[in-house]
């Protein structure tokens, strides 16, 4: 699998110090993405998804620590802060949540599109100007010479969001991770911009690493999904599997809760899980939905095997669910 | 059925300043509502971020004046109750289960605050009131003695709801009251409402972005663009047959979670509302696919069949449809 | 834009109406200026022909209309002690007092601005510690014991500095350190705490994610938008240094305004005080309409579209 | 400094006005001496008048004088000095049209005649014994055609007179430059030295003179307290020279039939105030040297200044506590007290009387608000100074605080007839005892609490050759440098 | 919330333990706290622990050094001042009236600023504009030049410096507090009060006031200490409050004098202020710090 990978990550544990104690964010993942690919992770709030983004990009904060097997790029160690150093930006770039923050109040949108190109690529002013308008143009925005000239507050949710993408491409990187890149958007806007996404990538040929909470999202675009709970990855597979076979209890319960027209009806009772996501603080033993499980059993609490099928990957006592 | 709240051409208008060296601007948000809830229904309300929404619910609840029309409940005009009156009609439940609960009391106390206010019963009756509804709503009663800081968001969404019921209202106004919560605990706070709902025979005013679980919910929807009410239909026809354009964009951007459909194209420009600058004619024609000749210049009526009301002029007979179609956005 | 200036203005003007209104009632209803006036051994007559002489003796509100009237007319009156036009009096006494205000506020800026950003970058290490400590303790220090302290070293001990006066720029070397250490600290922590949030902001994390190096990171991106809230505070500032430079400018006899004021009120000069603190006052509201120019200059989110 | 022959001197308080006649504060009557010359002059060591502008003089009656004037001295500007010069200055400050700040000094003067162009007579109101005194003093001679020309304001703006010294730069509240006369008229009784230039600073705050004294940034400074004097005496480049002064200091005490304090109208509890301060003490340790201790409310000097016939009374705390016991307040006393200046001394007395049981609550007030409530009758007790306007004469001390004016707050008819009768009797005898009878019955009923006379502490460069007066003029024309 | 029992049971410490933890975690906020302690338990105890009456003078002893000095004695162990006036016991009883200043002052303007705050923040629209306009009038008048020339006029007393301090430093409570309410009163649960049928001064003391007291508390000891600083300059421009009242303000003003050549008696007053001031401040801060982040979990 990791044979053709563009992104290898093997065993890659985020520890944050808090005051409660040691917080470990990411509990030993692995994954990888293949070229023109699309990973999508999910999971529910908290387990740890912004963490695995940002462990990648070397972009955690001071008070977490970061530990891998493997974190490589094209083979390259990307765990290396000076290789990374070179590709973050350039090869590797990334859009994040919210396009009202993540873009500087201060610098127009012009400004802060050609600044990475021009750092990475020692282009020309008018070079990063030409490339900014043509990428502007690609990702929908009419008029773009005069938008460059812009500052972010005067731009709505979604066109910031368009910009972001736009600065995301503008050094032609060949991943891109995206961070709930729709989550602030009207349901109208997010479609849009998902499919700009979908396009890009297929057009661009690009990995995606798409993380989202929105399972809608997931089955939509993803070619691989990776289902998060804890800071660990409990099942793991192609889309079609996935939402056609869920193998973890906690997979399957997340698609029960969503009202879906048509499968649940209207006033009904919807599937739920018992509780809320645990607390990441702290040691775990065991599998870490075993309170919330409906199928959970005393071996519950012992280590947990991680079952294979093909490329469908589940981490679950039981073989099958009943 | 009879209607338990109407809202006669209710407008709300705010003076707003962007920047200081701009001067104030008019921002109609709430422009022009009818709106009749009927008993026991539960009406939806959908649209996108700044149509409106909370801004209309915080009339309902009587928090905002409105600046134009007649808000009745009952049939009596709001401005002749007094709080108390109100209190006892609608109460509500707010979207941040972080910013909706007081940080510095105790549940207990909370959930009491509205039987504290009005001064009902003894104390050790309110105490009993407030086990009672915590009980319903499902939250233990150990619980009773800490702080919201203690309590999951899906928790704190559960006190809200038992403030908003332990005084039998007749009306709960949710304003988005799971969009902040995880899935899994967003179904069993749907599911907990709709049990109440039939139990404790509320009326229920759910607004919501998500049109999933709005179908799920609700009984009759209405849609809003731009501080007005462009559609209101029971659930199934809405959803079964939409007439407005924006419905139908909103209905297409549904993501079920359904692998291999793809994304959907909503049909709509990239043009984003703003209430600042509302367009001319109908508000949604920079971005309507459909648009003719009338839509920039003149502004559509309510059309109301059988229960169904459109605001389009798509289908008003009045409306010569072979008008030359305007060109769409590119 | 010129809607905002006329607001401004008039606001600035009411603020002045109001401050001269208070202080005039303050001062005069608060004593009697014509025994000042009269001197050691004046005699009841004499007080009475002073009182007669001034005006002195009639009702107080036609008083302040008077001089209310004259102000506007562009001439604040005449001092009691000096007996000189106050307008020039305080035109003769501004450029020392404009010269400290300014020099203090650049040495404030000069040291906190960079230590607050090297504590914001090297937060809850030694060098935030040791940024803080000096803010802490500079702080707390009064700032007349601090300038005695400077002028024992430095004048009687080392004999480097002039004791008092205003000649030359040697003059005004002590004056600036005692009075601009005294605001540093409130910069330095605007300045860090700026630092911190702004470093935690969103956009950082997407300039970082660009690739972009640490420095244009800190200095392009971080500090652009930190420095923002610290032009309108260097415009407070400015204002309270002119006003609060009263102490300094007595302990080295350096003779501006704030010294001018002190003299005044000790002599019960009660037009000076006056015009003083009506100029203190018309100041601080220009002073914070220029913060606000600045500041929309470097927010774009506050500029005219 | 010695090198270009300049003394840099510094003064905590600027005048309001050059002119002398608009100004009350030390350093105008010092500049005004310097910069202008009065009739007479009254040599500061041996109280003798000589004459100055005036040759000579003579008595015609009771209430003229008559003044012989000097010939060839010429104003700053190039006028020529004469009768009119005189006759226009004192019939102009005389004038209470024109607002001269010491009505004192003036409202003594009924006119000034012109005899001939080198004769004038001085006509005052009464019979005024003092008159010499107070030509020797504050009645400088402005010259006639610049003054009605430019007035008080332009006096001020580029000061002219006869004076050894002249004007040259005026920066109003901060620094004044006199510059040596070099026309100066031989023969003036105030003898010019060598110094060239003197460089006046306004420094108001008291250790930043000091520290200029430590860092050799100044001269000379005077009015140093006793404590910081006898601490810059132990540095080796600076001399401290100490001298009396007229200035007095001493308690009222409010006697008034409505008086806040009734207490004070108990001649025994002011007995007890009196018994209960150690004057001796504070005068040696804290006034300093030179203080001298008072019986009387005048300064000892002053013409018609006679002690002889004043019980004295003596520290005793016991006596004083009996004293109160008796009046009634054996178990303590509440009393307000007023002051403006030397507040150390007041600190002091107040310890004294809280060690009796009199529990003085301090209201330290700038010198006008202080006048204010006095004369409103507000005050209870008093901590004063009076420094006679270096009037060397009882006439400018006592009565100013008995004689039923303003500032009288006992008033006894009887000390007031005394008053009147010396100071409107021109045979010395009679005038004399007069004045001894009226200071004996202050005295005896205790009206106020004389306590003691200021010195002044000048410090100046241990290389400045100069001496001290009990006037408080320090004289910088005879100034020398030591070699 | 059950516990999950997934992981490892980490002694999850209740809020009251977090919240101690955090307190005596802080190092700055315990130093300044217990310097602060000490400094009112001086002041409280004066009666109790200082050696002489703090008045009782003796002319014959001046300005004695302290102990450390060569000629110092145990006798008086700081030295005495210029009345001979014993200096440790001046200052024990100075602790007092520095603290009384500065509490005295923080309340009067406390209850000023805060009352307008609340109000300006709650109500916003008229009642914000005349707060608003007031405080910038308040900013634009010169304290310290206002603080003297009423106290010249009035002459100086404890009465009239915390008066008058008092009526001249609302404007930052008024400041914080106003946008504090402004923060708060956009919070949902101040919109379920009203709803509930709650009274607007329910409301502003119920809901309100104890969410905002947090940082009323931190700007009540920034000003405080900003009051006991003010004191002293006037004190030192001799404008404050009046002799022999021991105020360690005044006592600097006083010490000046001997500054050059005694320069203990100035040193010593000074310190303790600066250390008062320090401890304050360093408390403001850390209560600051405790306040500010509850970061969400
Ligand atoms: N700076 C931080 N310091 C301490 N803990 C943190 C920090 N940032 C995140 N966490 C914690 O780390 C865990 C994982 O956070 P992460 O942001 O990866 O979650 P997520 O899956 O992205 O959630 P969301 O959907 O809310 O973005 C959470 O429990 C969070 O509380
Ligand atoms: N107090 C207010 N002052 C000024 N403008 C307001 C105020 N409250 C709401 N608005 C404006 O009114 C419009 C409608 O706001 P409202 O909160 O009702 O929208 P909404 O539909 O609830 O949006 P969301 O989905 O984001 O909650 C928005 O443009 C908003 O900016
Ligand atoms: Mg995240
Ligand atoms: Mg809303």
């Amino acid at each position: 699998m990791s044979g053709g990978a563009i992104l290898d990550v093997r065993h890659l544990k985020v520890d944050l110090a808090t005051e409660r104690g040691t917080l470990h964010a990411v509990r030993d993942i692995s994954f990888s993405v293949e070229p023109g690919r699309t990973l999508c992770i999910v999971g529910e709030s908290g387990c740890g998804k912004s963490m695995t983004s940002l462990a990648i990009m070397d972009l955690l904060p001071k008070s977490a620590r970061r530990t891998a097997e493997t974190l490589s790029f094209r083979g390259e160690d990307i765990g290396s802060p000076k290789v990374m150093g070179r590709l973050r930006g350039d090869r590797i770039a990334m859009i994040f949540q919210e396009p009202m923050t993540a873009l500087n109040p201060a610098y127009t949108i012009g400004d802060q599109l050609c600044e990475a190109y021009r750092h990475h690529r020692k282009a020309s002013a008018r070079e990063a100007r030409e490339k900014a308008i043509a990428l502007l143009e690609r990702v929908g925005i009419a008029s773009a010479g005069d938008r460059l000239g812009q500052f972010p507050h005067q731009l709505s949710g979604g066109l910031r969001q368009r910009v972001m993408i736009a600065m995301a491409l503008m050094c032609g990187p060949s991943l891109l991770i995206a961070d709930e890149p729709t989550t602030a958007l009207d349901v109208t806007i997010q479609a849009q911009i998902l499919r700009l996404l979908a396009e890009l990538q297929e057009e661009l040929g690009i990995a995606l690493v798409l993380i989202t909470h929105d399972l809608g999202i997931v089955a939509r675009i993803a070619d691989d999904v990776a289902v998060m709970y804890a800071g660990q990855i409990v099942e793991q597979g192609k889309a079609g599997d996935i939402f056609g076979d869920p193998h973890h209890p906690y997979t399957r319960g997340l698609i029960d809760c969503i009202p879906q027209p048509g499968k649940t009806r209207p006033g009904e009772r919807l599937g739920t899980i018992a509780n809320t996501v645990p607390s990441l603080v702290g040691e775990m033993r065991g599998c870490a939905f075993r309170d919330r499980c409906p199928h959970a059993r005393p071996v519950c609490a012992e280590d947990v095997p991680e079952r294979r099928a093909g490329d469908h990957m589940w981490r679950c006592v039981l073989e099958a669910l009943p | 059925m009879t209607a338990v709240l109407e809202a006669n051409d209710v407008s709300r208008l705010f003076e707003v300043r962007r920047g200081m060296f701009r001067k104030k601007r008019t921002l109609h948000a709430v422009n022009g509502i009818d709106l009749a809830i009927q008993a026991g229904e539960v009406l939806g309300i959908v649209g996108e971020s700044g149509c409106g929404k909370s801004t209309l619910a915080k009339i309902l609840l009587g928090l905002l004046p409105p600046s134009e029309g007649r808000v009745r409940y009952g049939g009596r005009d709001l401005t002749e109750l007094d709080r108390f009156a109100v209190a006892k009609l609608v109460q509500p439940v707010f979207q941040d289960p972080y910013s909706s609960l007081n940080p510095r009391r105790r549940i207990a106390a909370i959930v009491g605050f509205p039987l504290d206010v009005h001064g009902i019963g003894t104390k050790a009756e309110r105490r009993r009131m407030v086990s009672a509804i915590m009980e319903r709503v499902g939250l233990p009663s150990h619980f009773a003695e800490r702080y919201p800081n203690e309590l999951s968001g899906g928790q704190r969404q559960r006190v809200a709801i038992a403030r908003a019921l332990v005084m039998n209202p007749k009306i709960v106004v949710c304003d988005e009251p799971t969009s902040a919560l995880d899935v899994s605990v967003q179904s069993q706070i749907l599911n907990l409402l709709l049990e109440l709902r039939k139990d404790l025979d509320v009326t229920l005013v759910f607004i919501s972005h998500d049109l999933g679980v709005v179908e799920h919910i609700a009984t009759r929807v209405a849609v809003m663009y731009l501080g007005r009410i462009v559609e209101l239909a029971p659930t199934h026809e809405l959803f079964a047959d939409p007439k407005h354009p924006y419905t139908r964009a909103l209905l297409s951007s549904i993501l079920t979670p359904e692998p291999g459909l793809g994304i959907p194209e909503t049909g709509l420009g990239e043009a984003y509302p703003d209430p600042l600058n509302p367009p001319s004619g109908c508000r949604f024609h920079p971005r309507c696919r459909q648009r003719f000749a009338p839509c920039d210049t003149q502004a559509p009526r309510p059309l109301l069949a059988s229960g169904h009301m459109t605001e389009c002029h798509l289908h008003d007979p009045q409306i010569d449809g072979s008008l030359p179609q305007k060109d769409a956005y590119p | 834009m010129l809607r905002f200036a006329t607001r401004r203005l008039a606001l600035a003007l009411l603020v002045a109406l109001t401050v001269s209104a208070i202080s005039f009632f303050l001062l005069r209803l608060s004593g009697d200026i014509a025994i000042a006036l009269a001197g050691e051994g004046a005699r009841d007559i004499d007080i009475e022909a002073i009182r007669a002489q001034y005006g002195l003796d009639r009702p107080l509100l036609f008083q302040y209309g008077e001089w209310l009237l004259q102000v506007l007319g562009g001439d604040l009156g005449t001092s009691l002690f000096f007996r000189t036009s106050v307008g020039a009096l305080v035109l003769d006494k501004l450029p020392v007092t404009l010269i400290l205000g300014i020099s203090s506020l650049l040495f404030a800026l000069l040291i906190s601005i960079p230590l607050g950003v090297l504590a914001a970058i090297y937060r809850n290490t030694w060098i935030d510690r040791l940024a803080l400590s000096i803010a802490v303790v500079g702080q707390a220090l009064p700032n007349f014991f601090f300038a005695l302290i400077l002028v024992m070293i430095f004048s009687i001990g080392l004999r480097w500095l002039p004791v008092s006066g205003s000649g030359s720029w040697q003059n005004f070397v002590m004056p600036t350190i005692a009075l601009g250490y005294y605001v540093a600290p409130a910069f330095m922590r605007l300045v860090r705490a700026g630092m911190v949030e702004v470093l935690s902001a969103d956009y950082i994390r997407t300039a970082r994610a660009k690739g972009l190096s640490r420095r244009s990171v800190i200095v392009k991106h971080a500090l652009r938008n930190a420095v923002v809230p610290v032009v309108s505070l260097s415009a407070v500032q400015l204002g309270y240094l002119l006003g609060g430079s009263v102490v300094i400018e007595t302990i080295f006899a350096l003779d501006g305004l704030g010294f001018l004021a002190y003299e005044s009120i000790t002599q019960k000069d009660f037009p000076v005080t006056q015009a003083v603190v009506m100029l203190l006052s018309v100041f601080y509201v220009l002073l914070t309409f220029v913060g606000d120019l600045v500041n929309a200059w470097l927010d774009p989110r506050i500029r005219v579209a | 400094d010695q090198a270009n022959n300049s003394i840099r001197f510094a003064y905590d308080q600027a005048p309001e006005s050059i002119d002398p006649y608009f100004n009350n504060v030390r350093i105008g009557v010092i500049i005004g001496q310097h910069v202008w010359d009065t009739l007479v002059y009254r040599d500061p060591s041996s109280n003798e008048y000589k004459g100055l502008l005036a040759e000579s003089w003579e008595r015609i009656d009771d209430r003229t004088l008559e003044f012989k004037l000097r010939q060839g001295v010429t104003f700053h500007n190039g006028e020529a000095f004469n009768a009119d010069d005189v006759v226009y200055t004192l019939n102009f400050v005389a004038d209470p049209e024109n607002g001269v700040t010491t009505q004192q000094n003036v409202a003594w003067i009924d006119r000034a005649e012109k005899v001939d162009d080198y004769t004038v007579r001085v006509i005052s109101k009464e019979v005024f014994p003092a008159a010499i005194e107070y030509l020797s003093g504050p009645l400088a001679i402005h010259p006639n055609e610049y003054y009605e020309e430019v007035g008080p304001e332009g006096m001020d703006r580029n000061p002219v007179g006869t004076g050894p010294f002249k004007v040259v730069s005026n920066e109003p509240g901060k620094a004044i430059v006199l510059e040596k006369n070099e026309a100066y008229f031989e023969g003036s009784p105030k003898e010019q030295g060598p110094i060239e230039t003197v460089d006046i600073r306004i420094i108001p705050d008291r250790q930043t003179q000091v520290a200029e004294m430590l860092s050799q940034g100044m001269d000379f400074v005077m009015h140093v307290p006793k404590d910081q004097a006898e601490q810059m005496e132990q540095v080796p480049f600076l001399q401290v020279v100490s001298g009396e002064t007229m200035r007095i200091v001493f308690m009222q005490m409010n006697t008034l039939e409505n008086s806040p304090a009734p207490a004070l109208k108990d001649e025994r509890v002011r007995k007890a105030i009196m018994h209960a301060i150690d004057r001796e003490t504070i005068a040696s340790e804290i006034v300093g040297a030179g203080a001298r201790v008072l019986d009387v409310i005048c300064f000892p000097s002053q013409t018609g200044c006679d002690a002889s016939a004043a019980p004295t009374y003596d520290y005793d705390p016991e006596k004083s506590r009996a004293l109160l016991a008796e009046a009634g307040y054996g178990d303590g006393l509440a009393l307000d007290i007023v002051a403006y200046r030397e507040r150390n001394q007041t600190e002091a007395i107040i310890g004294y009387l809280k060690a009796v049981g009199i529990d003085a609550r301090l209201n330290f007030l700038q010198y006008a608000a202080m006048r204010e409530q006095i004369r409103a009758g507000e005050a209870e007790l008093t901590h004063q100074t009076w420094g006679s306007f270096s009037v060397n004469d009882v006439s400018a001390s006592t009565p100013v605080y008995f004689k039923f004016e303003a500032d009288d707050i006992t008033r006894n008819p009887e000390v007031r007839d005394l008053l009147q009768k010396g100071d409107t009797t021109i045979e010395p005898e009679a005038r004399n005892a007069a004045y001894r009878d009226a200071l004996a019955l202050i005295a005896e009923h205790v009206y106020g609490v004389p306590l003691w006379s200021l010195p002044v502490y000048y410090v100046a460069t241990s290389d400045l050759d100069f001496t001290a007066y009990p006037d408080e003029m320090p004289r910088f024309w005879e100034m020398d440098w030591k070699d | 919330m059950t516990e999950s029992t997934a992981f490892a049971a980490v002694a999850m410490p209740s809020a009251g333990a977090r919240l101690r933890r955090r307190v005596f975690g802080h190092k700055s906020l315990v130093f300044g706290a217990s310097l602060l302690a000490v400094i009112v338990l001086v002041a409280l105890l004066a009666p109790l622990i200082a050696p002489y009456d703090p008045y009782a003078q003796n002319l014959l002893a001046r300005t004695q050094p302290p102990v450390w000095y060569e000629a110092g004695t145990w006798a008086h162990p700081l030295g005495t001042d210029n009345l001979g006036r014993d200096y440790l016991s001046r200052m024990i009883y100075g602790a007092r009236i520095s603290l009384v200043i500065g509490f005295s002052v923080m309340v009067i303007s406390g209850l000023i600023g805060t009352t307008m705050g609340l109000l300006a923040g709650y109500f916003g629209g008229t009642v914000d504009l005349v707060v608003t306009f007031l405080v910038t009038t308040r900013l634009a008048m010169p304290v310290i030049l206002v603080a003297l020339a009423i106290v010249a006029i009035l002459g100086g007393s404890l009465l009239v410096v915390v008066l008058v301090l008092g009526f001249l430093k609302w404007d930052r409570f008024a400041v914080v507090m106003r946008s504090a309410t402004q923060q708060v009163r956009s919070q949902d649960y101040v919109a379920a009060a009203q709803a509930a049928g709650a009274s607007t001064p329910r409301i502003l003391f119920g809901e309100v006031l104890p969410n905002v007291f947090a940082q009323l508390v931190v700007v009540a000891t920034l000003e405080a200490a900003s009051a006991i600083l003010l004191e002293a300059a006037l004190s030192f421009l001799g404008l404050g409050v009046q002799p022999p009242l021991p105020s360690w303000g005044l006592m600097i003003s006083e010490a000046k004098a001997y500054m050059f050549f005694s320069f203990w008696l100035i040193a010593i007053p000074g310190t303790a202020l600066a250390l008062l001031i320090l401890a304050i401040n360093l408390a403001g801060d850390g209560l600051r710090d405790i306040v500010a982040p509850e970061g969400r979990e």
